[in-house]
């Protein structure tokens, strides 16, 4: 299963994290164990507040876990590194930098390569996002949809081995965000790179895969793995095929369980949406 | 109260007949809506598809009564709400969900239900049974009714303000966009629960929406809104039977309509991806 | 358009910025408890050292042991309870009064364009003026002493409440007035259902700050113009050269100011029960 | 989407008499007229003011105000506000960032800090007077103590109010220590800090004023007073409206040297 030429190869063996706040201490992640394969895109979905950002966080090296290893290549993750970069929620581009500036950021910051390389390389690749016409705005001139763009380009110039995704089409319309998933594709199966996305739509997620992990509600484990075996390159038109919905309506299955588990657990009252209405 | 029998009165139709909108901001004539033309029949789920900024939110405001339109009218139920020249103030015979939520979070749960009939006049201790009536209809936990809106999550705060809206018998409910903060999962809970209200109320809904899953799963019919000028591109039919589950979402027939509304909006976003002027939603 | 969810701002932990993980020692000693204690009490070492190795000019300044001593004279004296009454009770006064204008008005300048163009621009002339500025004037218009401090008090609390108020208003989100129309409300209702409680805890912020303002004003009303209260005590204090006073009638003065402002908090949380749930769904957002 | 635009030709002008001639400005001048209309109403015909001078007295003090002296006492006390609130700045800005970025530093200083604060700056002329032998240093220390204080909290809040994401972007990015605070938390604390500068010099000046008027030593707070003594009202009056323009000024010369180090701010 592992390829040992890639790297980039993640492994969560029990991780326990816990959450402290004023009064209680809330169980987020309960004794999670699985494997992010190295050159995939693997995509973790499961209803909100399950956790999902906490994993980002644990491989990102942002937090570490109380108990259980999470490892990278067999190593123990150390801290927060540009082997591991982060696309964040809602993007975290710095408002004071220009889209090139935000862009040249890593390469500057590391000194890796030169200017010049980097500076070839960041217009290059903002090129190739679309943004070539943008490179001297500042964020907030920029729309939604090319804010995510300018992020991405942003680590991917630092080539990571792993790449974290963490819901960064959150907040985008939806026909914005059906673009952008067609736009981060073509990085993804251009760069053949360790992916992880982190989402809480079911289309999104099943069009994106390789491998769909399903996460449970907190204190969250994994619920099922699915390997989506939908052909590559991937276009708008899969979403129409049979073998989609397949998958969707399995997906959809295991989901709503925990959308309705969910769901009663998050208000404070036991509201139970569905059932109410049918008594 | 909730009238079963408004679709038998044939109360809450909505006609939009050549409705123009020019935005005037620093003298720069912007169009937002031009021949702008649909018709709601009573009792009708109507969802309107289009990319952030096309107007689709004008023509609420405009339905709503939060701004004026510079030509056309609109009317509901034959009476005039909206031409040049003349507003009808917003009133509780359309009512609006919005897309960031309007609960009153200074009042809790009862008494936003009641702010409706209170402001109206009438007695408040009739407006508390009825709001705990309709509680029980609708499905929401009578514990919540001492709660203030901060201590709900999310998709109960929808349901609370959707129900304040039907306390006051609207004629429609207008929707912009109510479930946008909401995720996927807890989305299609709301879209269930959206559809069971409507199956009991029987009220004209027009729910805007960017989201054409959304659009497809819920409506009776869909309209697809061009980028500004916003005008009425298409219409698609949606003849899933009702009632409705999640289990509708992956049929052949519901990826069909949605690939079908999908091609007829794609380009149209497109565009808007394109401009990348700012997100004016 | 951002969304609800999206717009409550992660809070930030002390200890994000730091690197590496809290030491073995620290976890023993609790280094939070320890270097706190060691900031205040080095706070009045360095004051004792300073005073009693007479360093330039510290010779003249009271040691804490001295400031103590007289202080505890002073409490006992009825003078001290008199001082400290008479500019409560002005700072209240002013302050009162300051709110009695300052909120409706604001409330009304943020609510009403109509309103707001009427009065607001007079009011930004006025504004940068400082409280203390007024004092021939306060001065003239009230030949009684009591009544001219407590005007510059309530012109030190004025601008600062106003202004919160205003913002308040202004910051209510659009869709309530809509969502409050849509309900069929008449403008009184909006007024008081929707305003008020809006504003609220925007008035509460300004109403703490036009407190602390007060007592300043209060201050300086005192020693310029002032018989009696604390401003006018550590005045005379230093010209009687009773040195030690001066120290002491600062001490009281900050913690009469401190605890004004805790108690308008205090009061006006109350006011706010919402801002409970509010905070506490802020609290579970960060656990997600 | 592209805005359909008519009649470009006539913008200039609509855009004219959008700003200029409309009910708000009219409202607006309208505002201040009725104030100077109420002020001398209360004045002439009440007589219970009468000492205080109508708005027309104050406009023909006006004319009768000495340049040379005025300028002199405005140039006295804008170098004691200057000097104030940079020496407050030096001292304030590091001690701020301190608390707000390093764990130790908050322990060791914070619970200092916020037990000297709640003492009015006012409260301390007694003692300034005592322990300085120069009135200007006095007046000085004075400023210098009002501008502290809110640069101190303004700096230390925009620290701890950064967006965790960001520090959290650059530290994946592989920056020191010394760079995140110099790239990340500096600029993105920013507007706070501003609004804090803002702040200190809106205390600055009444501080000086308070210290000109008891110290009684050339500046517009003495100015002020001297007129209130020898009962030239119309020039006290003057006088007010001379620092207050003073004080607007420093603020909007704050908002200026903002703006420019914070270009990617007022981009709309």
């Amino acid at each position: 299963m592992v390829d040992s030429n890639h790297k980039g190869e993640v492994v969560f063996e029990n991780v326990t994290r816990a959450v402290q706040t004023k009064k209680t201490e809330t169980i987020i992640l309960d004794h999670c164990s699985f494997v992010i394969e190295s050159g995939k895109l693997t995509v973790l979905i499961g209803p909100s507040g399950c956790g999902k950002t906490t994993i980002i966080n644990l491989i990102a090296g942002y937090e570490k876990p109380d108990r259980g290893k999470v490892l990278i290549d067999g190593k123990p993750v150390a801290g927060p590194d540009r082997e591991r970069l982060v696309a964040f929620q809602e993007t975290a581009l710095f408002p004071w930098l220009t889209c090139y500036d935000n862009v040249m950021f890593g390469p500057l910051a590391t000194k890796v390569m030169t200017r010049e390389e980097a500076h070839e390389q960041a217009i290059n690749l903002l090129e190739k996002v679309g943004l070539g016409d943008f490179l001297y705005k500042y964020p907030m001139q920029l729309s939604g949809g090319m804010m995510r763009r300018a992020e991405l380009a942003r680590a991917l110039i630092n080539r990571p081995t792993v790449m974290l995704m963490d819901e960064p089409f959150r907040g985008l319309d939806a026909m914005t965000r059906e673009l952008m998933q067609e736009y981060y594709l073509r990085l993804v199966e251009e760069s053949h790179g360790t992916h992880l996305f982190v989402t809480s739509e079911i289309e999104e997620a099943i069009f994106l895969a390789d491998r769909l992990i399903i996460m449970t509600n907190k204190p969250s484990r994994v619920k099922h793995a699915l390997d989506i075996d939908l052909p590559r390159p991937r276009i708008a038109s899969v979403l129409r095929s049979k073998r989609y919905l397949e998958l969707k309506a399995l997906t959809l299955e295991i989901l709503h369980e925990e959308a309705v588990k969910a769901s009663m657990a998050s208000g404070k009252a036991d509201i139970a949406i569905d059932s109410g209405l049918r008594t | 109260m909730v009238n079963n029998g408004s679709k038998q009165n044939g109360e809450g139709r909505i006609s939009v007949r050549d409705v123009e909108k020019v935005y005037d901001p620093e003298g720069v004539n912007v169009r937002a809506l031009e021949e702008c033309n649909m018709e709601i029949e009573p009792g009708e789920f109507v969802m309107m598809v289009g990319p952030s900024g096309c107007g689709k939110t004008t023509l609420l405001n405009a339905i709503a009564g939060f701004s004026n339109v510079t030509k056309g009218t609109i009317l509901l139920d034959e009476n005039v709400i909206a031409a040049p020249g003349l507003t009808q103030a917003p009133g509780a015979d359309r009512i609006v969900v919005f897309q960031g939520g309007a609960l009153f979070p200074w009042k809790t749960v009862l008494d936003n239900l009641i702010f409706g009939p209170v402001v109206q006049g009438k007695n408040k201790d009739e407006a508390v049974a009825e709001a705990r009536k309709l509680m029980d209809k609708l499905g929401l936990n009578r514990n919540t009714e001492d709660m203030y809106p901060g201590n709900l999550s999310s998709g109960m705060k929808r349901q609370v303000e959707i129900i304040r809206a039907l306390i006051n018998n609207p004629k429609v409910l207008l929707l912009d966009e109510p479930f946008r903060a909401l995720d996927s999962l807890s989305k299609n809970l709301m879209h269930e629960y959206l559809l069971e209200v409507f199956e009991i109320t029987k009220k004209t809904i027009f729910f805007i929406t960017h989201d054409l899953e959304e659009a497809v799963f819920l409506a009776d019919r869909v309209l697809i809104m061009t980028t500004r000028p916003g005008t009425i591109k298409a219409e698609i039919k949606v003849d899933i039977p009702r009632p409705r589950n999640y289990k509708v979402l992956s049929t052949d027939r519901f990826a069909e309509l949605k690939e079908r509304a999908f091609e007829a909006v794609r380009e149209e976003a497109l565009k808007a991806f394109e401009a990348g002027e700012r997100e004016l939603a | 358009m951002k969304n609800q969810i999206n717009t409550i701002p992660e809070k930030i932990n002390e200890s994000d910025f730091v690197f590496e993980r809290p030491s073995f020692l620290s976890k023993i000693f609790n280094l939070k408890m320890v270097l706190n204690t060691a900031s205040v009490l080095s706070l009045f070492v360095i004051w004792g050292l300073l005073v009693n190795f007479g360093i330039y000019r510290f010779v003249l300044i009271p040691g804490p042991a001295e400031v103590l001593e007289w202080g505890i004279k002073w409490m006992g004296s009825k003078d001290f309870w008199m001082d400290a009454s008479l500019s409560t009770l002005r700072v209240l006064g002013g302050f009162t009064f300051a709110c009695l204008i300052a909120i409706p008005t604001g409330l009304m300048i943020g609510w009403n364009k109509i309103f707001s163009d009427l009065t607001f621009p007079t009011l930004e002339i006025l504004r940068p003026i400082p409280g203390i500025a007024y004092i021939p004037i306060a001065i003239l218009f009230f030949p009684w002493e009591e009544a001219s401090v407590a005007f510059i008090c309530f012109v030190g609390a004025f601008f600062p409440i106003l202004l919160n108020t205003i913002t308040g208003v202004k910051l209510i989100d659009r869709d309530y007035f809509r969502a409050a129309q849509c309900l069929g409300s008449k403008p009184r209702h909006i007024f008081w259902h929707i305003v008020v409680p809006g504003a609220l805890p925007s008035i509460s912020t300004g109403a703490a700050l036009g407190m602390g303002i007060a007592w300043m004003a209060s201050v300086a009303g005192e020693m310029i113009s002032g018989k009696w209260g604390l401003g006018y005590r550590i005045w005379e204090a230093y010209t009687l050269i009773r040195y030690p006073l001066i120290v002491d009638g600062m001490i009281v003065i900050g913690l009469l100011g401190l605890g004004s402002s805790t108690l308008i908090r205090f009061i006006t949380l109350r006011l706010i029960p919402w801002r409970k749930a509010i905070t506490e769904s802020l609290d579970e957002s960060i656990t997600k | 989407m592209s805005a359909s635009t008519l009649n470009t030709t006539s913008n200039l002008w609509k855009q004219v008499r959008k700003t200029v001639a409309n009910w708000t400005t009219v409202r607006r001048i309208m505002s201040v007229l009725l104030f100077l209309l109420a002020w001398t109403i209360l004045v002439q015909f009440t007589g219970q003011f009468h000492q205080i001078p109508t708005p027309a007295a104050v406009f023909a003090a006006l004319f009768q105000l000495k340049l040379g002296v005025i300028f002199t006492e405005i140039f006295r006390s804008f170098v004691r506000v200057l000097c104030g609130f940079l020496l407050g700045l030096l001292i304030g800005f590091p001690i701020g960032v301190a608390i707000g970025y390093s764990r130790i530093a908050n322990y060791l200083l914070f619970p200092a800090v916020e037990m000297v604060r709640p003492i009015p700056p006012i409260a301390w002329i007694p003692l300034t007077v005592l322990f300085f032998i120069n009135i200007e240093s006095q007046i000085v220390f004075l400023t210098f103590y009002g501008a502290f204080f809110p640069i101190v909290y303004n700096t230390m809040g925009g620290i701890s109010e950064v967006d965790i994401r960001l520090p959290r972007a650059a530290m994946s990015f592989g920056i020191n220590r010394m760079g995140m605070l110099w790239k990340i938390i500096l600029p993105a604390a920013m507007p706070q800090i501003f609004t804090g500068m803002k702040v200190a010099i809106g205390i600055t000046w009444l501080m000086v004023v308070a210290a000109e008027m008891i110290a009684s030593k050339g500046g517009l707070g003495y100015w002020v007073w001297y007129h209130h003594t020898v009962m030239e009202y119309p020039m006290v009056i003057l006088g007010m409206g001379i620092i207050g323009l003073c004080g607007a000024l420093c603020s909007v010369g704050i908002d200026v040297i903002g703006s420019h180090f914070m270009k990617w701010r007022n981009i709309f």
